[in-house]
This record gives C-alpha cells, structure tokens and sequence, in this order.
C-alpha cells in the first residue's frame, strides 16, 4: 500500500474536472451535461481530498468539512437539475440542449 | 413763474394718460358692437393733446430766450462710467417745436373726431394718436440723445400702428411694416452713430445735448478730431450715421420708400405724421447736434446733396401721381429735401422755418384732401374728381391757401421760407440754387395738377361728385384755421421786413454758435433779398402757367389702378426696386439657412451619427447566440483565454 | 439659512402637490400657483441684500481630492436676478398653462417645481460638484416635462435634448474634477482664485488650461446654445408644453450664461480673453443665423425658438466683451428676454389651444377677434425686439455700445443687422398671428380672461419698469462673490438700500474664509 | 443593542429570514390561492423588514473566520433586504395579476436573500459558496416560475446549466487556494512553492464570480435568463446576485490586495479587459433592445463591467485595510436603480410579460404616475444622471481610473457610458410618450407603490449624503 503523491491526486482531479467540462460542452443531452457538472464538483472535492492529506491537524480538517457541504449542495443541485429537466421536457418534448435555441433578439 | 418748469414731465404725461385712458377704453369696450363712446375718448384724447399745447404755450411764455429748463428725475442707464439721465430740457428749438406739434397734434385730434366718426377703432385710434404725440413730446423734449430715441422709436411704433390702423386689409400691414423696418434701419443708424460720437468724445463722454455742444464748441477738442486722426473717422461716421436716422425718419434718399406707402393710414395721420411732426424731426435732430455736424463739412454737404436730390426727385414723382394723397405725400418729401439741403448748407434756422411753414400749409392740405376724400366716399383717384369747389367752398378756400403757400407766392409762408432756404443755397453754392429753383417750378407744376383736377373743370364721375357735401364743422374748422395758419405764419421771419424776425430771434441762442462756426468757414456772397423773391415768385407762377396750360382744358380719363404707368412707374417706385435687392438678399440668406445649413448640415450629420451607432450596435448585438453549448463554449474559451493571458503575464 | 430655505422651498412644494388630491386640475393649478408665488416672495429679498451665503457643511469627499466637498449655498446680484427671473416665471407658466394641461396639472405643476429647484440649485451653488449635480438634475424634470405634456414629436424633441445636453456636460464632469485636483478643492471661491492666479502666472500646463477651458466651456454652448451644438433647441422649444418651453428659454437657457459668467471666465481669465473674439463672433452667428431662420419658420414656437437662439447669442457676444457695459447689457438682456419670451411662449401656448395649430398660416385677424390677447402679445414683441422703453432695448444698446468699445464698428454693426432682422420677423409674425383674415376657426375662449392675463402682466410690468430703471440689474451685477471679473463699482454697490452694503462685504468674506477651510 | 448579538452578532438577521421563511412555508399550504398573494408577500416583507431592523443593531464582528460583518458589509446587507422587499412586492403584483397557484416565489426569494447575505458576510470560501449555492438555486427555481412558458424554461435551463458549470468552476478555484494556503479563509499567504495553486485558483474563484455577475466573457446567460424570468424576478436576481457576488468578490479582492504578491496586478489587468469588455458588449447591443427586460439584462452587463473598475481601492482606513467605497456605493446605487425600475415595470408589463416591449410600455407612465416616476428615477440613475445615486457612482468610479493614470481608459467608458445613456432614455420616454392605443392605469397593490416609492427616494437621498451608502 504505497502512498499516491499528492500531486498525481492534483492531476487526477484536474482531469476529471477536465472531462467533466468536456462533457458539458460537447454532449447534446441534458442528462449528460448534468452529469458532467457533477463529475466537476466532485473532482473539486478531490482535490480537497487531496490537498487536506498534506496538512497537519486543524488545516487537514477544514479540507476535509468542505466536501461534506458540496455533497449535500450538489444532491440538492442534482434535485433542482432533474426537476428541471421534468419542467422543460414538458414545454418541448426533447432532451436536445439545441432544441432550447429559441430565444431570438 | 419758473416753479412751471418741474412739471416738464407733464408734457408727455398728459398725452400718455390720454393713450392709456383711450386703450382702456378700447379694451373694455371691445365686446360692445359699435365699441365705447365716441364722445368720450374724442373728448379724452383732444383734451389730452390741447392740455400739452397750452402747458407749451405757459412754458416757452416763461422761457427767457437764452435759460433752458431743465429736469432730470433719476439716472436712467447706469453701466459703470457710463451714465445716462432720464432727463428733459426746454429750451427754445424746444418750445419752437413743441408749439407747432402740440398746437396742430391738437387741431387734428379734433379733426379725426369727425373723420373717425364711422369707424369701429375709433378709441383705439386715439390712443394711438395720443401715443404717438406723447412719444414726439419725448423726441423733443429729451434731454439727450438716447431719450430722443425713445421718441423715435415711439413715434415709428405709432406710425406703424397708425399705418395699419386698418388691419384687415393686408396692403395695409404691408405697409406699415415696411415703415417700421425702413426706419428700423435708420434707427440702427441712429445708434450706431450715437456710439461712435461717444467714441469720439471719449473719456467725457455724455449723450446731454448740452453736453455735447459744450464739447464741440470747446475749441482745445478742435486737435481730437483734426483731419487724418481717427477722431475724424469717428466724427465722419458719426455725423453720416446719425444723419441715416434722419433720411429713415425723414423719407430722405436712401430710405424713403415708406412714406408714400404710408399714406394707406387714416387722413388724419398722414397729416400730422407723415406731413407735419414726425416726418420733421429729422430736421430737428440735425439742428439740436448742428453744433457737432458743422464740424463735419463732408457730412454736410452730404446731406446738402441727398436733400437737393430728395427734393427734386419726389417732386418729379409727384407728376405721375393720380393719387390725390401720393401727390401731397411726394410733395412732403420734396419739401422735407428742402429743409435738408438748408441744414445741409448750415442755415438750421432756416430749415427749422421751413419746418415750421410747411406743418402749417401741408397739414392743411392734407386735411383738405381728407375733407374731399370725405365727400366723395373714400375715393382718392384724382382723375375721378373735377369740379369740387362749388360743393366743397371752404375746403377749397382753405386748399388754395395752402396752395398759395406751398408755391411760395408773396407773403404766404412758403414765400418767406422757401426764399430763405434758396437765398441761403445760393449762397453756399449755385447749382444748388438752380436745382432747388426748378424744384420750386416743378412743386408749382404738381400742385397746380392738383388743385385744377380736384376742385375746377366738371365732375368726371358723377356718382362720386354728385352727392359730395361740405364736411362737418369739427373737420372744417381745423382746416379753416390751419389756412390761416398757412398764410399768415410767414410773418414770424419776414426776412425783408425789418423786426419781423422773431423766430430768427428765438432760435439764435440754440442755433448761432454753429451757424456762426460755419459762416467763418466759408464766406457767402449776398445777393439782394427783394430780387430772389422776385425770381422765386416768378419760377412759382411760371410752373402754375404750364399746369393751367396742360391740364385746365386736358381731357382726362379715369383709366385702372390711380398707380403710375410706364416711365412714371419706374421713376416712382425706382428706390422700391433698390430695396428689393436687400430684401431678395435676406430672403435668399435666409432660405439658405433654413434648407441647406440647418436641414441638411445639422440635422443630417445628426441622422448619420444616430444611424452610424445604431449600426455597431446591431453589429455587436449578433455575437448573442441563442445556443446553450455555442455560449458555454465561448465562454469557456474566454475563461482559458483570460487564465493563458495571466499565466503568461504571471510568469 | 434663507437660501438653504429657498432652495428647499420648490421641493417642498413638489411634495405637498404629490399629497394633495390632483381629482381636479383647477384646484391644483391654484395650489401651484400659491406655492409658486411663496417660493417667489422667498427669492425675492435677495435682490435687496445683493450677496450672501449659507453656513456650509462637509458633503463628501471626492476620490483622490485633498479638501472634502462642502455643501454651500450663495448668492449675489449675479444670480440674484435669474433667481428672480426663475421664482417668478414659474407660477406664471403653471397659471398659464392650467387649461392647457387640465386633469393632469398636479404633476405639471410638481415636475414644475422640480425643474425649478434644479435650476434654483445650479444658480446658488458655490461648489462645482453641487452646481454640476443640479446642472445635470436640470434633465430629468425637464425630460418629464417635454416626454409627457409636449406636442406630437415630444418623444424625439425630448431624446434630442437630453442627449445633448447629456453630451455637453459630460466634459464639463471630467473638467471639474481636474479642477479640483489642480486647485485643490471644488470651492468656487477658492478655485477662482487659484485658478486667476496659476493662468496669470502661467504655471498651468498652456495644453492641460486650454483643454480644461474647452471642457467646461462646451457645457455652457451646449445649454445656451450657440452654433452649432443647438440643433436640439427649435425641436424642443417647439414640442415642449408653453409653460415648459417659457422656462426652458426664460430661465434654463440663461443658466448656460450664468454658466459663462460664473465658471468660464473667472476659472479661466487668460482663455476666456484669448478667445473672446472667437465667441462675440459665434454669438453674432448665433444673432443673424437666428434671425434669419426665424424669418423662414412657419411654426410659431419654432420662430420663437430661433429668436431666442439669436438673443442668447447678443448676450453672450456682450459677456465676451469685458467692458462693463458688454457685461451690464447682456445681464438686463437676460432678464428682459427672460421676461418676454417667457410671457410669449405662455401666450403662443394659448393660441395653440385655440388653434390645435403651431403653423403661422392657421392663424389671423386676431387682433379683431380678442384684442386683449392681441395687445398682450404685441406689446410683448415689442418688448422681445427691444423697443425703449422696455428693458430689452437698454440691454441691446449697452452690448453694442460694448462690441463697438471692445471690438471695433464691424461687429457692431453685425450685431446690428440682428436687431433689424429680429424686428422684422417679429414683425411677420405679429402680422400672421394678430391682422389680417381669420384663417381657421378657433375653438375656446374668445379672449384672454382676466385670469390668463394677470400670469402674463406682471412680466410685462416688470419689462417696463426695468426699461425705465435699468441701474435695479445694472447695480447688483457689481456685487460679486468671487475673483474673475467684476464690474467697476458705480455708487453705492447695493441697489436698493443701504442695509445691502452690510451684507455684502460680510457675505464675500464668509465665502472666503468658508473656502480656506 | 441586544445582549446576544455579543456573542452571534450574525444569528439575527439569518434568524429573522429564517423565521419568515418558516412562517411562510408554514402558512402557504394552509391559503387558498387568491389570498395566498394577500398574506404571505406581508410576512416576507415583515421578516425582511425584521432582519433590517436587527441588522441594523448587530455590531461589526466576526465568526469562526467564516462569517464577518463591517460597516461596508452591513449596508451590502441592507441593500440585499431592499432588493428583496422590492421583489417580493413587484412578484405579489405580478403574480397576483395571473393568479398564480402557489406561494413558494416569496419563500425562494427569502432564500436566496439569506444566501445572497451569506455571500456578502462571507469571509471564507467555504460559507462564500454555500451562500452562492442557496442563492443560485433558489433564483434558478424563480426563473422558472412560469411552468408553461416555453421561454421561461429555456431560459432556466441555459442559466442553470451555465451557472452550475462555473460554481463547479468557483468551487475548484477555491480548493486550489486550499491546498496552496492551507486554509479555506480569505487573506492567506501562500505556501512556499504553492503559489501557481494559489494564482490558478484566485483566477478561478473570481471567475466563478464575475459569471454570476455577468462579466464579459461570461455574460452569455444573462440576456436569456433575464428576459425569459418574470420582470420582477429579473430586477431581484440582477440586484442580489450582483450584489452578493461582488461584494465577495470585494472582500476576496481586499485580501489579496494585503498580501505582497503581484497577484493583485496581474488580476487587474484581466479586470481590465474584461470590464472594458463588458462596458462595450453591454452598451453597443444594448441600443437596439426593444424588450424592457433584455434591455435591463444588457445594462446589467454594463454596470458589472463599471463594478469591475469600482474595484480600484480608494484609500486606506484606519486598520490599514483598503476601502473599496466605490464598488460598494455603486454596488448600492445600482442594486435599487434596478431593483426599482423593475419592480415599478412589474406592475406595468401586464400579464406573463407580454407587454414588456417599448410599444407596449407606451404611456405606462401617465396611466400609472407614481410608478413611473420611480422608474425615471430609476433609469436616471441607471444612466447617471443626476438627481440619483448613479451619477456619483459612475463619476466616482471615472474618477479614480483618472486619478490613477487611465486617462484613455476612463474617457473610452465615458463615451460608451453616454451612449447608453440612449437607451434609458428611450425607455423613460417611451413611458411618457403617447399610447398608440389609450391604456387604464393598473390597480397597484399598495406595497408596491409604498416600496417603489421609498426606493427612488432612498436613490435620491443616496446622491446626497453618498456617505451614508458606503462612499
């Protein structure tokens, strides 16, 4: 069981974050682009994680409480995103993030 | 007796009180259908008048020959060292004129009583007349220039609303306005001139008349306005612009065109201000500032020049007039050319006689006029008249009075001024005699025309001749007396008549110094009296031949508008036509302002500016895409554009 | 105390109009004009006492300026009269105009009062950021005014002139707080004389003074206004509601010069005479172009509008004389035409009730069918083209006499031809209106009531009085609060009475030693 | 000064907030819909008017490092309460108009008040997105009132979608601060050999916020979002959003300026560009708006970018800390300008928003005088022109760019502020100008008339005594 760097942690969040990004700029449906958003959140927590590993006591916790929060704030942001999901499925009956393009002017 | 001298102020105010108490009841009486009571306002408006009259005759009775009263309530204009007072001064020019204003202001209010009777305006008409003899009291009595302004301004206002009494005819306003504007010109004339004689006199400088004339006559200020200096610039302009007022307020060349257009106001009007006060107070300024315009040799002869020319010119326009009133119209401003030229030769007496004569025998005339018009129902055609003396004997009498004056006969007025002014020409220089002497042929000849077609042969229109009737007595006294008047005033200077001469007597003490100033300057050699009045006479009679000779057996015939035809027309309306060219000028300046510089530079450059921003706007409004990934995407882009432009600036 | 009362009372009397019932018009035009003539009898007073300012508090403080901004209030025979003029044209407009805005006069008359403020503001400032602040304020109720009450094209007249002026004043914002980071301060009191003093001495960068000089002047061009920047000023004059309009020419326009008189020409002495010329010859441009478009206009307001453009540009060319007599005349100017064309417009606002027509052509033989009205308005064109004995014609002989002292006969007799061209459109455009045939038939009234008349006699009253006492203006100008220029005293300094000479040194130094601090 | 507030000066406010937005959960299911609109608005307002109140008595302090409040921060804090009132009234207005079945709106906008008072107060990154979330969140379900307009959804769906990415981006920056401070609080020194973390992750927290300012680059939402919300949610969200996250941005801002890295000029030179940016977006396709809200969303755009340059410091306070009193009384003049505008139109845009277009609005003013002259109020000061606050704020704003050398700079955004100057203008005309078609005046509730009211007044007022606004 050999430590991981903390650094190779940093990498791993960035991609993550990176692919997140990825996937909500290129993908067209809306379950997609949600789900990228989370994949950016939790890699920010990663990142927490990880830098929490490389301080002492008091520091280290701070790292640490902040996940939790972004957890219960992301559920929620999940329930808003699928709520509105419903909502504008209702008004154009379509998962298509181009089919939302009618906003003129 | 002196204590009457703090009531000068009254002079215009009774008049002014008049003009109000008359507008009031204008007013008031506006909504009634035949307005307020004649009887009132006449009786208001001919008190008022008669009033000034008789607080003149108390005043200049008081007036010791070489004293002035003087009276200066408050300083009017006070802008740092520059001071003017709101100040009158008697003195005896003063009286002089005032007299005749008042007296013959007075006779025609009470001639308009009858005149006016039918008319709807009457009230607003003697509030106008009230208001126009209180602005000529200002004119006369003001103590310094800028208080004659007012006047002078005032009576152009009343003539303009004299002129346009009659406002629903539109010949009418037109012209009236073309009266005030003339005379607007001449009034900028006025002041400009007023400026540059401050300009001249400097750090003392003061509009007073006294003051000036102290001035002028202080012979240490001789070296300020020596030839060559800008003092002579100054005092030439001056005295020329200044002198443009006059010819504005005087129908002298330039600016004459108004006065025979004038003649569309009421016959009472004409005859007090286009024949009697305002048209002279031209004459008036030039003698008060003689002092400073002696000075200026150029300017006079100038003016001697522009009156000699004014003369003979409109009494060559007076030929083709058919128009009874045009024809004595013409023959004001040939007789006002008159009075300038003897200003213009430096005898302000004598042109300030001339003054004096001419109210006299030209109001009558024109009162007389007014009677016929009277009587043959507003037609002023000459040529439609004929045979009138049998149904008009007063008025005919008191016309041929006049006539006898105005052609300079013996021993009527006209014969002792028009000899004096022509004596004292001579003496200046003989061409000028000569050209005044077929003046007076050619004044005769018109005159004549006038008399022979209105009152002798046979009515030439029946149904206007037929009913015509001797005007009522308020119209028939005044003229009465004022033909008197035209035949007896003379006598106040009888030249040739040794001890007549107390009108020489009363002005010397305004007049001599100048006069005095001049007569050093060039010495005139004296013919005999009794000769040039013998040839004055002779030229008169001469030219009333020639009109009984042509016109007593001439058939004439009533043919289209009574405006002259041909050479006539052009000689008439020639300076009409110089005055176009300024007018079609403005117009032109004007249409260019209007269409091209504000239309088209101003408000285009606008449009292109507005529609210019517009443009960028819609430009820049097309980069907002609709598209949820084109605008994260861009705004991705931008966020790794910005963290790359820090990167590179952080390291 | 009495000035900070002054200029609160316009914005009292908003309030108390915004609480009263506005059910109907008449009661609150009667309101109005009550407050109105308050405000009035406040200012007044202050032509006796000729200067004096209100205690001063700290206001805030501008970034990067070492003195705080002061809130102070003052006055002297300057401003005084335009105050005057301000107080007294207001509850004529709101009189005049109760028919013409019926139901909906309680908000002409608090947006009125608003304007009025403003103006009474930008004239009793002593501190740049506080005139600006009511310089600018000047747009929003004027904005209202014209947007909501004016004519057909109000929408345009009044972008047109907001814009513009906006613009204007937009240098004006950066000048002034270069001013006060050179002068150290935004005290007018302090700054003027900084200012006389660095430009005489030359230590003002000549590019940074000159540049600064524009910047405030364009401000002041564009409110007058003169060529070129008046392209808003036919539109608005002639969309805006009379009562509007009659204070727009009557009083804002005069702040412009106010503007010329109390900021141009003491902050920057050496600028101001370098280019006088260049702005006597843009104000005779104003003075002919005026005249000569007002010849051609065919709506009323509009030829008004263009005669006020050319007396604005007289009295700007007397200002940029220097002489006392420039100076003087173009102060009487500015009350006279105040009053005039003031009481014109209230009178044109009639007409255009009457005749749901502006154009000349609709109009006529007036003078036969109400000769009330017909008289009012003669006599105040009469009084607009400067007849003497109206105030108007002393203001015009002392700006010629002035051009002529400082510039020489040629611009005189340019200003001159101006005052022919003025009679003469003026004259056209009382034949069109007052002789002649009725053209259309008019609705309303038959005349003038005693009512209308009375918003309108007081002014032609004061016309001629001043005409024949000229010294009331002509005194109090002398009495100056600040460095700059100042006329040359002329007897005793305080026109009325002697307990002015108290107040006036007094006031001066307060103003002083407020700035030192 | 109440004894508690010694020990959590910050509980109160939360706790009045807490409490309306308890009592109106509490009491909205228990209303049939048409009172709904009568009483839960009223307890909104109370409980906002209560946190004013104890606000206004809780002194300056901080909390566990992650909560602060100051003289700055509370009147950030009374603006918030303001803005809130003013859209709670314009949403009882319009909702009650389209009798809208439910009661949640005002329960969301307490919300997302409380959050938008979390940002303000926050001194740590952690309660700093905390607070976003609960504002984000709650507006994102505001836009999206209408749940049968289509645009209403598309517009919810861009901003959600939008802002999640970028508090996700927010939320990165902040854990790279983390892991080079060591500390989630504001105003630490980076480790040594951290410091590209630190940087990276500034430059991505002030992202985060500058989006939901709505900063160029990042201003791509906000034209949808706000033109697709109801007009009284658009004039909220504009307001306390802008409000909250600049005011964080404020606060993170003044940290770093403590700290002696070159971070603070290598930032400001983005600041720059992307406030020049914004100014020029916002006003050029500003011009051509003829909906009142699109118009509103762009002037958005313009103000955030003068905000931006409010950021310069303009002096130094006695705890040698750097004032922004710019970015604060802009931060105010610009909060109630909107908040008034938009709720005065609320009133006058008619059902759904229909009549949000410039035909439409004409004449609004004279049928509705009192709502109209707050909106001029409003859109003067929008535009800066005197009498209202705005003008301060631009000319302060203006002066210090001048003051520290931008000459061009600062004459570039006096032109562009001129030009859109225009476009409110137009507006105000337009509302005074004359219906092509005569229009009623609109029954207005009286809360609405009251709060808009005392809003243009307190915009006046604000002019006057700038000090009182955080100048």
């Amino acid at each position: 069981m050999t430590a991981i760097s903390a650094l190779n942690v940093q990498f791993l969040a960035l991609l993550l974050f990176c692919i997140g990004l990825a996937t909500t700029l290129t993908r067209r449906n809306l379950f997609f682009i949600l789900m990228g958003v989370e994949i950016m959140l939790n890699a920010a927590n990663l990142s927490f994680v990880g830098f929490s590993r490389t301080f002492a006591a008091a520091a280290s916790m701070e790292g640490l409480v902040v996940p939790v929060f972004v957890i219960a704030l992301a559920a929620s942001e999940a329930c808003i995103g699928l709520a509105m999901i419903i909502l504008v499925f209702h008004s154009r009956e379509s998962v298509d993030s181009d089919a939302y393009s009618r906003m003129k002017e | 007796m002196n204590q009457l001298q703090n009531y000068l102020w009254l002079l215009p105010v009774l008049p002014l009180a008049g003009a109000l108490l008359n507008g009031i009841l204008a007013l008031a009486g506006a909504d009634t259908d035949e307005g307020p009571s004649r009887g009132l306002s006449g009786f208001f408006g001919t008190v008022a008048a008669g009033g000034a009259f008789v607080l003149t005759l108390l005043l200049a009775l008081s007036l010791h020959p070489n004293a002035v009263f003087a009276q200066a309530p408050w300083t009017w204009i006070d802008a740092g060292s520059f001071k003017v007072a709101f100040g009158f001064s008697f003195d005896s020019l003063t009286a002089m004129m005032l007299l005749f204003i008042t007296g013959i202001g007075t006779l025609i209010h009470f001639y308009s009583i009858g005149y006016m009777a039918e008319d709807r305006g009457f009230a607003r008409f003697f509030a106008y007349l009230n208001l126009f003899l209180a602005s000529m009291i200002v004119l006369v009595l003001g103590s310094n220039l800028l208080m004659t302004f007012i006047g002078w301004e005032g009576v152009g206002l009343c003539s303009y609303l004299l002129i346009g009494f009659w406002h629903k005819e539109e010949a009418n306003n037109n012209a009236a306005r073309k009266a005030f504007l003339v005379n607007r010109a001449g009034d900028l004339g006025f002041l400009l001139g007023t400026i540059a004689l401050m300009a001249l006199m400097g750090s003392q400088a003061s509009l007073e008349y006294s003051a000036i004339s102290a001035w002028f006559r202080d012979a240490s200020h001789a070296a300020l306005f020596a030839a060559g200096t800008t003092g002579a610039g100054l005092l030439l302009a001056s005295t020329l612009l200044i002198f443009l007022g006059c010819t504005g307020k005087s129908a002298q060349i330039p600016l004459l065109t108004w006065l025979p257009d004038a003649m569309a106001g009421p016959t009472p009007v004409s005859a007090l201000i286009h024949a009697a006060t305002m048209v002279t107070s031209g004459v008036y300024l030039l003698a008060r500032l003689s002092d400073m315009f002696v000075r200026s040799p150029l300017t006079l002869s100038v003016i001697a020049g522009v009156g000699i020319a004014t003369a003979l010119w409109a009494a060559v326009a007076g030929l083709f007039q058919n128009d009874i009133k045009k024809v004595l119209a013409y023959s004001t401003v040939s007789q006002l050319g008159y009075m300038f030229m003897a200003a213009g030769v430096g005898s302000f007496d004598a042109s300030l006689f001339h003054v004096f004569t001419h109210a006299f025998f030209k109001a009558t005339l024109f009162l007389g006029a007014g009677s016929v018009i009277h009587a043959v129902g507003g037609e002023q055609d000459m040529r439609k008249m004929g045979g009138l003396w049998k149904k008009l004997p007063l008025t005919f009498l008191a016309m041929a009075a006049g006539w006898y004056a105005i052609l300079g006969l013996p021993l009527g007025a006209g014969f002792w001024s028009k000899d004096l002014i022509l004596e004292r020409a001579y003496g200046s220089s003989p061409l000028l005699y000569g050209l005044g002497l077929l003046t007076a042929v050619i004044t005769a000849l018109y005159m004549t025309r006038l008399m022979i077609l209105t009152f002798f042969g046979k009515g030439r229109d029946e149904k206007l001749t037929a009913h015509a009737h001797e005007a009522p007595f308020t119209m028939t006294l005044p003229v009465v007396l004022l033909g008197l008047g035209a035949l007896g005033v003379g006598f106040f200077w009888a030249g040739m008549i040794p001890g007549l001469d107390s009108f020489h007597q009363m002005l010397s003490p305004v007049l001599s110094p100048a006069q005095s100033f001049w007569a050093r300057g060039n010495e005139a050699e004296e013919g005999s009296a009794l000769l040039f009045a013998a040839i004055g006479t002779l030229a008169a009679l001469v030219g009333a031949g020639i009109a009984w000779a042509i016109w007593s057996k001439a058939k004439i015939e009533a043919v289209g508008s009574s405006a002259p035809k041909g050479f006539g027309a052009f000689w008439t309306f020639f300076f009409d036509y110089i005055h176009g060219i300024f007018i079609a000028a403005t117009k032109a300046l004007a249409w260019i302002g209007d269409k091209i510089v504000q239309t088209v530079i101003f408000n285009g450059l606008l449009a292109l500016l507005i529609y210019a921003v517009g443009m960028v706007g819609d430009a820049v409004r097309s980069l907002q895409r609709s598209r949820l990934r084109v605008n994260l995407g861009l705004s991705l882009c931008g966020l790794v554009l910005l963290l790359a432009f820090f990167l590179l600036g952080a390291w | 105390m009495h000035l900070i009362l002054l200029l609160a009372a316009p914005f009292v009397a908003a309030l108390l109009l915004a609480f009263a019932s506005g059910k109907e018009g008449q009661s609150s035009a009667r309101l109005g004009l009550f407050l109105g003539l308050l405000t009035a009898a406040i200012a007044l007073p202050l032509v006796w006492c000729g200067g004096c300012v209100s205690p001063s508090f700290i206001w805030f403080q501008l970034p990067g300026i070492a003195t705080p901004t002061r809130f102070q209030l003052g006055v002297d025979g300057l401003s005084a009269w335009l105050l005057q003029l301000t107080a007294w044209l207001v509850p004529a407009a709101l009189w005049a105009s109760r028919r013409a805005v019926r139901e909906r006069m309680r908000e002409f008359a608090i947006w009125t009062f608003l304007l009025e403020g403003t103006i009474f503001g930008s004239l009793m400032a002593t501190d740049l950021v506080l005139f600006f602040l009511f310089f600018e304020a000047m747009l929003v109720p004027s904005f209202v005014l014209i947007s909501g009450f004016g004519g057909r094209r109000r929408r345009q007249a009044s972008l047109l002139f907001v814009i513009f002026t906006a613009l204007g004043s937009a240098p004006l914002m950066i000048a002034i707080y270069f001013l006060a980071k050179i002068g150290l301060g935004t005290d007018l009191a302090v700054l003027s004389a900084r200012f006389g003093i660095l430009s005489h001495l030359g230590m003002l960068p000549p590019s940074l003074a000159l540049a600064l000089f524009a910047a405030v002047a364009v401000a002041f061009v564009v409110k007058t206004p003169l060529l070129p920047l008046h392209v808003w000023q036919a539109e608005t004059y002639a969309e805006a509601p009379a009562g509007t309009t009659a204070l727009l020419s009557g009083a804002m326009a005069k702040v412009g010069v106010y503007g010329f008189l109390r900021f141009v020409i003491p902050l920057f002495p050496v600028e101001a005479h370098r280019f006088a010329l260049w702005f006597v010859l843009a104000g005779l441009v104003a003075v002919l172009y005026g005249a000569l478009l007002a010849l051609t206009q065919s709506d009323v307001k509009r030829l008004m509008a263009f005669s006020s453009l050319g007396h604005l540009g007289l009295i700007v060319a007397g200002v940029f004389t220097f002489t006392p007599e420039g100076l003087k005349g173009a102060m009487v100017l500015m009350v006279a035409h105040g009053l005039a064309a003031g009481g014109i417009f209230l009178l044109l606002g009639t007409l255009e009730r009457w005749a749901n027509s502006r154009h000349l052509d609709d109009f006529g033989g007036l003078a036969g069918r109400s000769p009330f009205m017909a008289t009012l308005l003669m006599v105040l064109v009469l009084a607009a083209i400067g007849l003497p004995g109206t105030a108007g014609f002393v203001g015009e002989f002392l700006i010629l006499k002035g051009l002529w002292t400082a510039f020489g006969p040629g611009v005189a007799v340019l200003a001159g031809i101006g005052v022919i061209l003025s009679a003469a459109y003026a004259l056209r455009m009382i034949q069109k209106l007052l002789f002649g045939k009725a053209a259309l038939p008019l609705e309303g009234e038959a005349d003038l009531t005693t009512g209308d008349a009375l918003a309108v006699l007081p002014l032609i009253a004061a016309l001629i009085f001043l005409g024949f006492w000229p010294s009331a203006v002509t005194r109090s100008v002398e009495i100056n609060l600040y460095q700059g220029w100042s006329a040359p005293s002329s007897g005793p300094a305080c026109p009325f009475h002697a307990a002015a000479r108290k107040c006036c040194p007094k006031s001066t130094q307060e103003s002083a030693d407020a700035a030192g601090r | 000064m109440l004894p508690a507030a010694e020990l959590f000066p910050f509980v109160f406010p939360f706790l009045a907030l807490g409490l309306g937005i308890v009592a109106t959960l509490i009491a909205e299911p228990f209303l049939d819909p048409r009172r709904k609109h009568h009483f839960l608005p009223v307890i909104a307002v109370l409980s906002l008017v209560g946190a004013m109140a104890v606000s206004a008595l809780t002194r300056a302090g901080s909390w566990h490092g992650l909560l602060a409040t100051d003289g700055p921060r509370a009147i950030m804090g009374l603006v918030v309460f303001i803005s809130g009132i003013l859209g709670i009234v314009g949403l009882q207005q319009k909702l009650g108009e389209e009798d809208f079945p439910g009661g949640e709106p005002y329960i969301l906008t307490l919300l997302a008040t409380a959050g938008a008072l979390l940002m303000v107060d926050a001194t740590a990154t952690l309660s700093l997105f905390v607070g976003m979330e609960l504002a984000s969140l709650a507006i994102y379900a505001l836009v999206g009132l209408r749940r049968t307009d289509a645009l209403g959804a598309e517009a919810l769906f861009k901003y959600f979608v939008m802002g999640a990415v970028f508090s996700a981006v927010f939320l990165y920056g902040a854990a790279l601060s983390y892991g080079a401070t060591g500390t989630i609080r504001f105003g630490a020194l980076p480790l040594p050999g951290r410091e590209l973390f630190f940087y990276v992750g500034a430059v991505l927290m002030s992202f985060g916020l500058l989006f939901k300012a709505g900063v160029a680059p990042f201003h791509f939402w906000s034209p949808d979002a706000y033109a697709g919300a109801p007009s009284p949610v658009t004039g909220f969200m504009a307001a306390v959003v802008k409000v909250g996250s600049l005011a964080a941005m404020g606060s993170l801002w003044q940290s770093w300026l403590l700290l002696p890295t070159e971070l603070p000029e290598h930032l400001f030179r983005l600041l720059v560009l992307m406030g020049l940016l914004s100014v020029a977006i916002g006003t050029l396709s500003g011009l051509g708006q003829r909906r009142a809200r699109r118009l509103i969303a762009f002037s958005s755009i313009t103000h955030a970018g003068f905000l931006v340059f409010a950021l310069i410091p303009t002096g130094i306070a006695a705890n040698n800390v750097l004032q922004l009193s710019n970015l604060w009384y802009y931060l105010a003049a610009y909060a109630l300008a909107t908040s008034v505008v938009m709720a005065s139109l609320a009133a006058l845009t008619g059902k759904n928003d229909d009549g949000d277009t410039l035909q439409a609005l004409a004449g609004a003013a004279k049928a509705n005088p009192l709502l109209g002259t707050a909106a001029t109020i409003g859109l003067a000061s929008l535009a800066g022109f005197p009498p209202a606050a705005g003008f301060l704020a631009k000319f302060n704003v203006l002066a210090s760019l001048v003051v520290n050398g931008k000459w061009k700079l600062a004459s570039m955004l006096l032109v562009l502020a001129l030009i859109g100057a225009v476009y409110y203008v137009r507006l105000a005309a337009t509302l005074w100008s004359e219906p092509a078609t005569p229009r009623a005046p609109v029954a207005v509730r009286p809360l609405l008339s009251w709060a808009a009211a005392l809003g243009a007044i307190i915009l006046v007022l604000g002019l006057f005594f700038p000090s009182y606004f955080g100048a």
